[in-house]
């Protein structure tokens, strides 16, 4: 033969919860009433941070920040089905993962007020915020790796955009991660653009997921807009990392609802019609009527629900803003031991400043 | 010829325009320059105007932008690739080490590599990690690479249109606190400002003050803070080559120096100056060269950054230390 | 249907000469005599080159090299469905390409004796050797692109090994080559290893040409030992390029015969019986038994071939050991025109010569 | 305590075998370190001895290799990462300036980042293209690395030792040209030599002579030519941080100095050599500093290499162009 087929492969589907809130029964993971509760808290209260954060934004009380409107299940879905001894490697627009992994939304806030000093005291194993896109994928699957060598049955987690799987990096921990069978679960929030960039533009594939089977493990692409089918693929895929099953990528197939960052302007790249389309399948909304068929959810729930959730933001966004970095804080962490220049230039700047405050 | 006040983004974006207008062979690619016009709209109105085969939303892949720009270049296009943020730019070194700058060299002529690298650059704008940084020093290093900083808008536009018409890769960084900072007359139609040729911004003779891009203009804030030592300030226009004629004249007349740049202190191009001005000039100097510098650590985010970033009253003291050393 | 398959994707495989040198003639490529003749003439050459190079690196006549034993049929079957016309980006092991495309063997023995000038007067299209793994793939997209952008309808075609497919450039590359379907054909020459390294340890994919499945193109896998099929390959996807078909990933099946360089030791990590079994499908004995079918091929034919070649050879790399270059070369292609340092060390340097020969 | 007349690589590689075996979280990775020994037989033996867990021949990809062996560090484990050839380094840049080098100032101190990136560097040993190359500038320019280049298999040793306990990333540079070049005495088990801290090869009163790595023994040759001057020769061994007090305190007693390096001379370290010398010790200098540097092009291959390095007679010029200035 020779000319012949020697290779089929394949990618599937998950969806376990319908626009409505209907469920499919035979998928719906076995969550108690209080796991629901707290993934539709930590939904609503990451739209609630994310709203209050673009309300500071406007009023210069914060830096550039992106909100991550439409893909709360993505997020919180996700982290939910972590082990808190699992290793957390966010991008930049994963605060509902961060907020479910018991990240206090007072340090999200003083990151986003534009200091480093929100990693004092942060609970562990919660990675730095990446900027640079994809390369906190690297370390993901380096820190897995570790953990393998280790022998602790634990597994990392990374979540990145559908941009992010065009640069080099994504590709290098990828192939690291197929060829180690590391114990990485990669999360792909396809929000559908990369700033302006639409997904078909972005790579010429069908799907991102079938991007894992260039590297040997399976890609599975989701509804990432339903929190149950994120949450069940999430769980299944750190089960299989954790019991020496290798890697799994995730595409989450959702939507960014708002702007990439408080500096874009979306209606430059894409039209109102498609957001509002969109809208039709708000992920918290999903889950709010899921929880009202199952008589969890009320609109005085609710009212309670924000009620509280709201004083909880207004405390953190007082604290951080209350909170002012030391000066020598810009010196103090670069190296273990601060070297002789280091030391000249602080003092330097120290001097100029108390001369100033004199002056 | 008409004249108008731009500031600089709209100086650059009259460049592209122009440069593509004149030549057909002048393509424009990054990442969000197309439809969205750039994320500060540097670019915009090029594809309407140009269409989408000559401006080209990539991927989001640095070394793919500049790798890629690299085959065009040697194709016989002239690429403009815009690396969104410096900070982003790390990802382009091993193309731009390894193969742009050598092209010439290694083809001993038979290919070459005309293309401009564009990007943002340091500090002062409040933003993220990794959008305030001025990573000059990475390029300057890079046998082969020639890197430009613009201070103003009329040398913005002039000195894009002597990079786009450079036979060999340029590096032109754009110091983004200065995008839309102020507007001075910016004549439309074609006039360049060379590469490799420093400027005066004013003339003195006590002291060499020497600069580019954003801290250009905290020095000439410096100066009224020293209005009694006259200060001759020199903004270099192109960091690589350097201008070692006007330093060296300069300092030989003055004999005292001064270096403002936001890079890390520990070689930036400050030590670069300080070692020509001491085969150049030793002899006339009569204090050490200063320089007044980011500091030899990451740029702080938002809340500490002024602290990092060199202002007029440090550059003053300096000026004021040297005069009297 | 919330889990179900929603994307298929399969790799071919394609051989036409097998290793007795029978030929299935449903797929055989309809080429002429000469043709036949020169293709076999190259593989020789290719192979002669080598072998020269290899002696003359033990003598410290020559440094560190690659030679291409065993991997003549990739090469050489590749570069001969090209046009003159169309682009050719060569990694560091293509001599055999380089050979097919017309460029003089003295230049490449200048170039390997330790010259840049072997590319004063070098054919035009053939761009410069790579030694950075994976680097010259992005170069070979961006001129297929530019064509494109320009309306010339050419391709280009670019190598690289087994080894290559792991680096972010092999990534970026293909993504690009998918979004912007540009007319390049990717020759992975697949020789098993990676200096040490093994392809299974390159990667966990099955094949490497499923990879072209993550950028939405097709891959397929030949017969790297077999000319006529590394030629069909090449030939359907460069007119498929040019024709605007859009890219095409070729992984040619391919094993390394000789060291990885000269400066390696391939008993530190293969079995002589693994290099044995691959003697066997030599793709210069299986081409040279489908002459001698078709009534071309004869001892007599060869030893003439091998006296004429042998001679080819001794006169190049006499002319090339003959080369000596100018020392003001360091200096003067750094840029188009000369800047004040290069001058000033030009000169310091030329002064320090002369100083030193008349001292 | 044993001592064996060791080369460099042998001395490299006494190191690993050493730290391996007294801290399990210390792993070795790479292209061809483990099956192979690595291509200049530098990780020998690692494999046999302690597995294919933490000897790691790693996929072919540099930016990977250092990526993920950052989040190894963050993990816990301390990885001894080789990239094959200084010239594929490039590739890492990234990972090491946006990340490893901040990593403990971004998280204020949350997660640090213990590991070392092992690579040959320079010319001389007639290699192909990007196999010559003397990079340190770019990994000295980054804030929160640390750079080690040692010139004999003794330093090797303890300077490797030191850098695999530090608890903040280093870069490891070693002179390819001198990993067999000549044997010294070295000591079986722990011994270090600190990092930060440069040492003296020769005393002397008239010209200090400032280099590191293989020019540090082009230097030791050149004082051969030149016995009627006093040298001081200072062996860097760390280029960062920068040991400022042995150059400050020599060039002080000296008044005269020269810096030899393979760098390309345009930022060079000897650029921030110099303005360091200019800033400490500038009223006592009595000449220019020299600097004796390869030179602002691409390594030349093999053929013209010997032009671009700086040799023994370039150096023993320049001391005496110095000393008698
Ligand atoms: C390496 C790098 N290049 C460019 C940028 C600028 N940038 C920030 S976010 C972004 C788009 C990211 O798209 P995607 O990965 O889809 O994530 P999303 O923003 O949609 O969440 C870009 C280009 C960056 N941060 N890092
Ligand atoms: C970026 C880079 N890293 C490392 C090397 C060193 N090196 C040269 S060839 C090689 C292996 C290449 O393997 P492969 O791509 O399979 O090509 P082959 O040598 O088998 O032809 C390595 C690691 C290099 N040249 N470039
Ligand atoms: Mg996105
Ligand atoms: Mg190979």
């Amino acid at each position: 033969m020779p000319r012949k087929k020697i290779l089929e492969l394949s990618v599937d589907w998950l969806s376990i919860l319908d626009p409505e809130g209907n469920v499919d029964e035979s998928l719906e993971p076995d969550l108690d009433k209080g796991t629901l509760e707290k993934i539709y808290r930590t939904m609503v209260l990451t739209r609630l941070f994310d709203d209050k954060a673009l309300k500071l934004q406007r009023q210069g009380r914060m830096y550039t920040f992106g909100a991550s409107l439409g893909q709360e299940a993505t997020t919180v879905g996700s982290a939910f089905a972590l082990n808190p001894d699992d290793w957390f490697f966010p991008a930049f627009r994963e605060q509902g993962a961060q907020i479910a992994r018991g990240i206090p939304i007072k340090l999200l806030y003083i990151y986003w007020m534009g200091s480093e000093d929100a990693y004092i005291g942060m609970p562990l194993r919660n990675f730095t915020i990446a900027i640079p896109v994809s390369t906190q994928i690297l370390h993901a699957v380096g820190a897995a790796w570790a953990a393998k060598i280790k022998k602790e049955k634990i597994a990392s987690i990374v979540y990145f955009g559908d941009g992010a799987t065009s640069e080099g990096d994504f590709h290098e921990g990828m192939n690291f991660a197929g060829v180690f069978k590391t114990p990485t679960v990669f999360i792909c929030q396809n929000n559908q653009y990369a700033i302006s960039l639409p997904r078909e533009r972005q790579t010429a594939s069908k799907t991102l997921a079938q991007k894992a089977l260039a590297y040997g493990f399976e890609g599975i692409q989701v509804d990432g807009n339903d929190a149950l089918a994120v949450y069940s693929a999430t769980k299944a895929a750190l089960e299989k990392a954790r019991s020496g099953g290798g890697p799994t990528l995730i595409e989450c197939f959702t939507y960014r609802l708002g702007a990439h960052t408080t500096s874009d302007d979306p209606t430059k790249y894409r039209q109102m019609v498609e957001v509002e389309e969109w809208k039709k399948k708000d992920p918290i909304k999903r889950f709010q009527l899921y929880l009202a068929k199952k008589g969890i959810w009320s609109q005085d729930y609710e009212d309670k629900l924000i009620k509280e959730l709201t004083a909880e933001i207004e405390k953190a966004v007082e604290e951080a803003e209350a909170y002012k970095p030391g000066v020598e804080n810009i010196f103090k962490y670069v190296y273990a031991e601060m070297p002789s220049n280091l030391k000249e230039q602080m003092d330097e700047l120290l001097a100029y400043i108390s001369k100033k405050t004199e002056g | 010829m008409r004249v108008a006040k731009l500031n600089m983004v709209q100086a650059i974006n009259l460049a592209l325009h122009e440069e593509m207008e004149r030549d057909p062979d002048v393509i424009v690619m990054g990442e969000d320059v197309g439809v969205d016009g750039g994320v500060f709209r540097v670019t915009e109105g090029l594809l309407n105007k140009f269409g989408s085969e000559r401006v080209i939303d990539t991927p989001l892949a640095e070394s793919g932008i500049v790798g890629t720009a690299i085959g065009m270049a040697v194709y016989g296009l002239k690429p403009v690739a815009e690396i969104q943020f410096e900070g982003f730019s790390y990802m382009t070194i091993d193309q731009l080490a390894a193969h742009a700058s050598r092209i010439r060299n290694r083809s001993r002529g038979t290919y070459h590599c005309p293309m401009v690298i564009r990007s943002p650059y340091g500090g002062g704008v409040r933003a993220l990690e990794h959008h305030s940084e001025a990573v000059a020093t990475f390029y300057i290093h890079i046998p082969g690479m020639k890197v430009v900083i613009p201070s103003s808008p009329y040398d913005a536009k002039g000195l894009l249109i002597s990079a786009i018409r450079d036979p060999d890769p340029v590096f032109f960084f754009e110091p983004k606190r200065l995008y839309r900072a102020f507007r001075e007359e910016v004549p439309e139609g074609e006039y360049t400002v060379p590469l490799g040729e420093g400027k005066k911004l004013t003339e003195g003779d006590d002291v060499t003050l020497i600069s580019w891009g954003a801290m250009a203009r905290v020095c000439l804030e410096a100066l009224k803070l020293v209005k009694d030592v006259s200060v001759e300030l020199i903004d270099l226009c192109t960091l690589s080559p350097l201008d070692d004629k006007i330093i060296t004249e300069s300092v030989r007349k003055t004999g005292r120096a001064v270096i403002v740049h936001e890079e890390p202190r520990t070689l930036g191009l400050g030590a670069e100056i300080i070692a020509r001005i001491n085969e150049k000039a030793f002899l006339y100097l009569e204090a050490p060269v200063k320089r007044v510098t980011g500091y030899d650590v990451p740029v702080p985010l938002p809340k500490l950054e002024d602290y990092y970033l060199p202002d007029a009253e440090r550059v003053a003291d300096a000026i004021k230390e040297v005069a009297t050393f």
